[in-house]
């Protein structure tokens, strides 16, 4: 009891220091994680999977189809889910994807929508997540660019 | 006094240190704001939208190239200025971003990158941010190859298509350059990166 | 979300305000802990008076893991905190010289500036010393300049170059000082002088 | 009656708290040789303007026409001597003295204040920050810059300790 009463200030502090911490590190609906070290697949490009890699997927997938015109994955035996882009953190979804062991699909024929999509969901600590691609890597450009020796600009 | 304040401290550090703490830091914006934010028409530009700041050279907008040094050197959009998407998710982003009177708009080949970057930008509190649609595979296919079709033609549409015309001529200019002399152009206009005070400087 | 400078722009009379509260505090805190006296801020040198380490070391600490803290809870951006230029020249010898004038004069700038505050005419003198010691540094810029900025490290973390993180870093911190304090409060003990508290 | 001194570990935090309010509201630490070193620039400037403008190093002081008398640091340092000043008040410390050990004469304190002012600013010039600026604040962020600056200046101080024993015990 004496101790008690010497300590009490030091015990408070830490109390609601431990308090905090603690809701800060098991609460899920806020960001918590390092952004920076969070977005680093999708400069490394390991985020991005074509339609040939995932059919050889093996394990449980579960594929989110964000629009109208998202693949099926039925064909591939993948779960499907079909969400509406807004409501992704709405818990009846969210907690799916939370609870998903294997890899969780992004499928959208926009891939903005994709793109900005798992760029929420992965800083909520989603990981083993990807987007849906055509190409291998979306973002090499195709078109050439026909210079124009005559022109002279001022600069 | 020192034992209360010794085990305090002691304490509170063993807490630290059982914490996967960076030095970094996360989101800001609540997820629920952040989502219906970004998904929202309002923070992307259309590459006729962009055209028209680049021929008028509006002053409250900075363009963003993400993509890597090297294709940036071979062509840009006018007015651009380079920062590689690795580079922007590896710094502070406060030291591009802080001018809270300038929209910057982001862009890359297509658009994915410009999207990861905007969803970042904005995930850190820096609201004035923007993703060009499309990116520069749009821009090719909707600037550089605008023609007149049809016989008639509006006010609207031609209005479009003067722009158009203009910031064509004004990307086919700056990536005529030869190449040392583009490299000249854009040192010219690096990102200075700000320093933060303090110290006794 | 701080720190505030970063977010919110002040203008230039509230920023000069802060400054001002700031020093205030920083005053207030140097007084109180008696390091408006030479005698007790030399007294660390010879043992019979540790104050300035306790002072100095529970300071620096309540701050790391303080900011750590706020960082973690997502308060503070550390990212936005200025971290020191590290010159590793200038550091070390500049840090041996201030060491000598430490010990000669007494103070060190802060506490000289404290202690002028209350009336102390030797801190007047170190102070003015000090203004001379500005001075001097200023017209032999052109000497030392590249002694000054020689092999320049950039900002760089202490944990960071040892690859510890910054959690485990403070673990020692904290250890360590707490090991020092027990071994200053023997040292009192042990160099213990008459109490000189009347005189100061 | 002169109160005594707060219990250093109590004082330590209350300047951890100023020091962590400093970095959150400013993200800067505390420091106080570089205000010394504006009120010597802005006196350079006034006094000489051309000298000022000729140095490499006043120069960049001078640079868009700014003040360096207008500055976070000189404010700072005001505010150290009004904090002193109420702290010295609330425990009855105000009194014009020379502090110093009972052997060593006046003049002898003085001169060595004088002298250990010089060298201390001096040094804190060339390690751009004193024991606040690079030792405190620089170890309240982990900088390599403080912890070092620190370790030279405590260890200098003990290893000089020695020759001027005189003038303290």
């Amino acid at each position: 009891m004496k101790l008690l009463k010497q300590y009490w200030l030091v015990l408070l502090i830490l109390l609601l220091t431990a308090a905090a911490v603690l809701a800060r590190t098991f609460c899920h609906s806020i960001f918590k994680y390092d952004a920076g070290r969070m977005a680093k697949p999708s400069a490394l490009k390991t985020n991005l999977i074509t339609e040939e890699q995932l059919s050889s997927l093996k394990g449980a997938v579960l594929l989110l189809n964000l629009g109208e015109t998202g693949i099926s994955g039925d064909k591939h035996g993948n779960f499907t889910m079909k969400v509406n882009p807004d409501s992704i953190l709405v818990p009846k979804y969210l907690d799916k994807i939370v609870s998903q062991k294997g890899p969780v699909i992004l499928s959208c024929s926009e891939n903005s929508v994709s793109a900005r999509i798992w760029m929420v969901l992965t800083q909520l600590g989603i990981r083993n997540l990807f987007i849906l691609t055509a190409d291998q890597d979306p973002e090499i450009l195709k078109k050439e660019f026909r210079p124009d020796t005559l022109s002279m600009p001022e600069l | 006094m020192r034992n209360k304040i010794t085990i305090l401290l002691l304490s509170l550090s063993l807490i630290l240190a059982l914490l996967p703490l960076t030095a970094n830091r996360s989101f800001t914006e609540k997820p629920g704001k952040l989502l219906s934010d970004v998904l929202d028409e309002d923070v992307t530009f259309s590459v006729d939208q962009v055209a028209r700041f680049i021929v008028t050279e509006d002053s409250t907008i900075r363009i963003i190239d993400l993509r890597k040094p090297e294709e940036f050197r071979k062509l840009c959009l006018p007015g651009s200025v380079n920062l590689p998407y690795a580079e922007f998710i590896g710094t502070d982003p406060d030291m591009y971003l802080n001018n809270r009177n300038i929209k910057t708009i982001f862009y890359s080949n297509s658009d994915l990158d410009a999207n990861y970057a905007l969803v970042y930008a904005r995930g850190l509190g820096y609201e004035l941010t923007y993703a060009m649609e499309g990116g520069m595979t749009e821009w090719m296919n909707t600037v550089m190859e605008s023609k007149f079709s049809g016989e008639r033609i509006s006010a609207r549409e031609n209005a479009v298509f003067e722009i158009r015309t203009r910031a064509g001529k004004l990307f086919t200019e700056l990536n005529s350059l030869p190449e040392s002399e583009k490299v000249r152009f854009m040192e010219s206009k690096k990102f200075s990166a700000r320093k933060l005070d303090g110290g006794c400087e | 979300m701080g720190p505030i400078s970063s977010s919110f722009i002040f203008p230039e009379w509230l920023e000069m305000l802060a400054a001002f509260l700031i020093g205030t505090g920083f005053g207030f805190a140097l007084e109180q802990g008696g390091f408006s006296s030479s005698r007790k801020l030399a007294g660390m040198f010879y043992g019979y008076d540790t104050t300035v380490l306790k002072v100095f070391f529970t300071a620096a600490i309540v701050a790391l893991i303080g900011s750590q803290l706020m960082s973690y809870l997502g308060l503070l951006n550390l990212n936005q905190v200025y971290v020191n230029e590290f010159y590793v020249a200038a550091s070390i010898v500049g840090g041996v010289i201030m060491g000598a004038g430490f010990i000669m004069g007494g103070f060190c700038p802060g506490t000289g500036i404290c202690a002028l505050s209350i009336g102390k005419i030797d801190a007047m003198i170190f102070v003015a010393g000090g203004l001379t010691g500005a001075f001097l540094f200023a017209e032999s810029y052109p000497l030392i300049q590249d002694l000054a900025n020689a092999s320049y490290r950039g900002p760089v973390r202490i944990n960071e170059s040892l690859g510890l993180s910054s959690g485990l870093f403070t673990l020692i911190i904290v250890a360590a000082a707490a090991l020092m304090f027990w071994i200053a409060e023997l040292a009192e003990k042990r160099f213990a002088r008459p109490d000189i508290t009347a005189e100061i | 009656m002169k109160k005594n001194y707060m219990n250093p570990y109590l004082a330590g935090t209350m300047l951890g708290i100023v020091l962590l309010l400093a970095m959150f509201i400013s993200g800067r630490g505390l420091g106080a040789s570089g205000g010394i070193k504006y009120c010597v620039v802005s006196v350079v400037g006034a006094v000489d303007r051309q000298h000022a403008s000729n140095s490499v190093y006043y120069n960049k002081y001078f640079e868009n026409g700014q003040k360096p008398l207008k500055n976070w640091l000189v404010l700072e340092i005001f505010g150290i001597v009004a904090g002193g000043f109420i702290s010295g008040a609330v425990s009855k410390r105000l009194t014009f003295k020379i502090e110093k050990s009972p052997k060593i004469s006046n003049k002898r304190r003085l001169i060595f204040a004088f002298l250990g002012g010089v060298f201390f600013v001096y040094g804190a010039q060339l390690a751009r920050g004193c024991t606040s600026g690079a030792a405190l604040s620089g170890m309240a962020v982990l900088s390599t810059a403080g912890f070092v600056t620190m370790i030279a200046i405590f260890g200098s101080a003990f290893a000089f300790a020695w020759f001027f024993r005189k003038n303290w015990i």
